[in-house]
């Protein structure tokens, strides 16, 4: 097997699952009536979208940003170049990841009350504005 | 030495199939529970292995916090099952 | 790259997708939890292998402990079984 | 030494690859979840101590770290597995073979028996 049929390989696999999580997730969303099953839906979907960002900006054969080393000779002279992958997506899906957990932990709480409340948490059933 | 590193990355890779196949079939949650822990120990493994065949010593920080913190998850469920939390 | 990785990447492909058909499709929504566990494990090494391990880091804490914590504090305080559609 | 270092890194993960691959044997092929859980969680914890000893012995400079992540997985492995045992105990799950002595019951029904005791 060559370089070349790995790297397709390695690329098809990153972009189609994290595509068919995206698409997994929206299904959820759309579909179900559980205020859980929602949220988990929407927990899924998120998952893909970050696996897509980092996958977007990796480079073949890179080594990790920020703790590589150059390799210099004795005269200070630069002797091979180290590839990076992109380090802007890895530090916009930092973020990414922690907003989800706010999005989810805030929604959790709501979805409790609401049950405290309708004792139900079919979104058919709750259909009044009224808490 | 770097096939034998391939190779054991293949019987591992085997080692997580088998216990998803177990999760998949579980007829209780206690059995995914179970499979769930194989697998997140399996994955430290497979983490060190990585790092060594990257050669970033960085790199097995991400091991030590699986080890560390994956077992949180799978020990509150438990608490779920046997009725406490 | 070399070969094992590969078939190790494209069995998590199939692990993330399998798992997020079953989480959606089942009733019992700690089993849908622990699928949910059970991506994130899986999207933590593959970051690794795309090279950010601080993403893997930040992955490996919320997606495995805190997520799990969140949706089995809120089903202990609802329902645990998904009701049948008529 | 370099070469003796490696041969012992050779032969243990060696070993830590068969364990972690007969506990995933076990797990699919045992009958109930207290004869999976003796599979899955004793075979994984040996099978990834050996291979965290084997990469240690491989590169030397990493040897603290790894041995950090050998105490945790020590520590915290058989934590999980005796709370999912005590977990499906409780919650219901009878063994699939004949059981020949449960001493967890046991211990049980002698405690709620000292309480009846104290409350008279």
């Amino acid at each position: 097997m060559t370089e070349e049929l790995m790297q397709q390989i390695l690329k098809i696999s990153f972009y189609g699952a994290s595509l068919a999580l995206i698409l997994i997730g929206l299904y959820g969303v759309l579909t179900k009536k559980n205020l859980i099953k929602i949220l988990l839906s929407m927990a899924i979907a998120e998952s893909g979208l970050n696996l897509l960002f980092v996958a977007i900006g990796y480079i073949m054969n890179g080594t990790a940003p920020i703790f590589s080393t150059a390799v210099l000779d004795e005269n200070n002279q630069l002797l091979e170049t180290v590839t990076m992958v992109d380090p802007i997506p890895q530090a916009l899906v930092l973020t990414a990841i922690v907003i989800g957990l706010g999005v989810t932990a805030v929604g959790l709480a709501l979805v409790i009350r609401l049950y405290k409340h309708h004792n139900t948490i079919n979104i058919d059933e709750i259909r009044n504005l009224k808490w | 030495m770097e096939l034998f590193f391939e190779i054991i990355l293949g019987v591992v890779s085997l080692a997580l199939i088998l216990s998803f196949i177990r999760f998949i079939k579980g007829p209780t949650a206690s059995d995914r529970v179970v499979a769930l822990d194989t697998m997140s120990v399996t994955f430290i493994s497979v983490l060190v292995l990585l790092g060594h065949m990257f050669n970033r010593f960085i790199y097995i920080d991400v091991s030590l916090v699986y080890a560390v913190l994956g077992f949180i998850g799978v020990l509150i469920i438990a608490r779920y099952l046997e009725g406490g939390i | 790259m070399n070969i094992f990785t590969v078939i190790l990447v494209v069995i998590g492909a199939i692990f993330m997708i399998v798992a997020a058909i079953y989480a959606i499709s089942r009733k019992d929504l700690l089993v849908a939890t622990i699928a949910t566990s059970i991506i994130s494990l899986v999207l933590s090494v593959f970051f690794f292998i795309l090279q950010a391990p601080d993403v893997a880091l930040t992955e490996a804490t919320i997606g495995v402990a805190l997520t799990t914590i969140i949706f089995v504090v809120t089903i202990r305080n609802t329902k645990r079984h998904e009701e049948e559609e008529e | 030494m370099e070469t003796i270092l490696e041969i012992l890194g050779v032969i243990f993960i060696s070993i830590g690859a068969a364990f972690l691959l007969l506990g995933s044997i076990g797990i699919l092929r045992m009958p109930d979840v207290y004869s999976r859980l003796q599979a899955g969680t004793k075979a994984s914890t040996l099978g990834t101590l050996g291979m965290l000893l084997g990469i240690g012995f491989f590169e030397p400079a990493w040897f603290l770290k790894i041995f950090i992540i050998m105490i945790f997985v020590i520590l915290s492995n058989p934590i999980s597995s005796h709370s999912i045992a005590r977990g499906s105990c409780r919650s219901g799950i009878k063994p699939k073979l004949k059981e020949t002595v449960n001493a967890y019951r046991d211990a049980m029904e002698s405690c709620e028996e000292s309480i009846k005791k104290d409350d008279k």
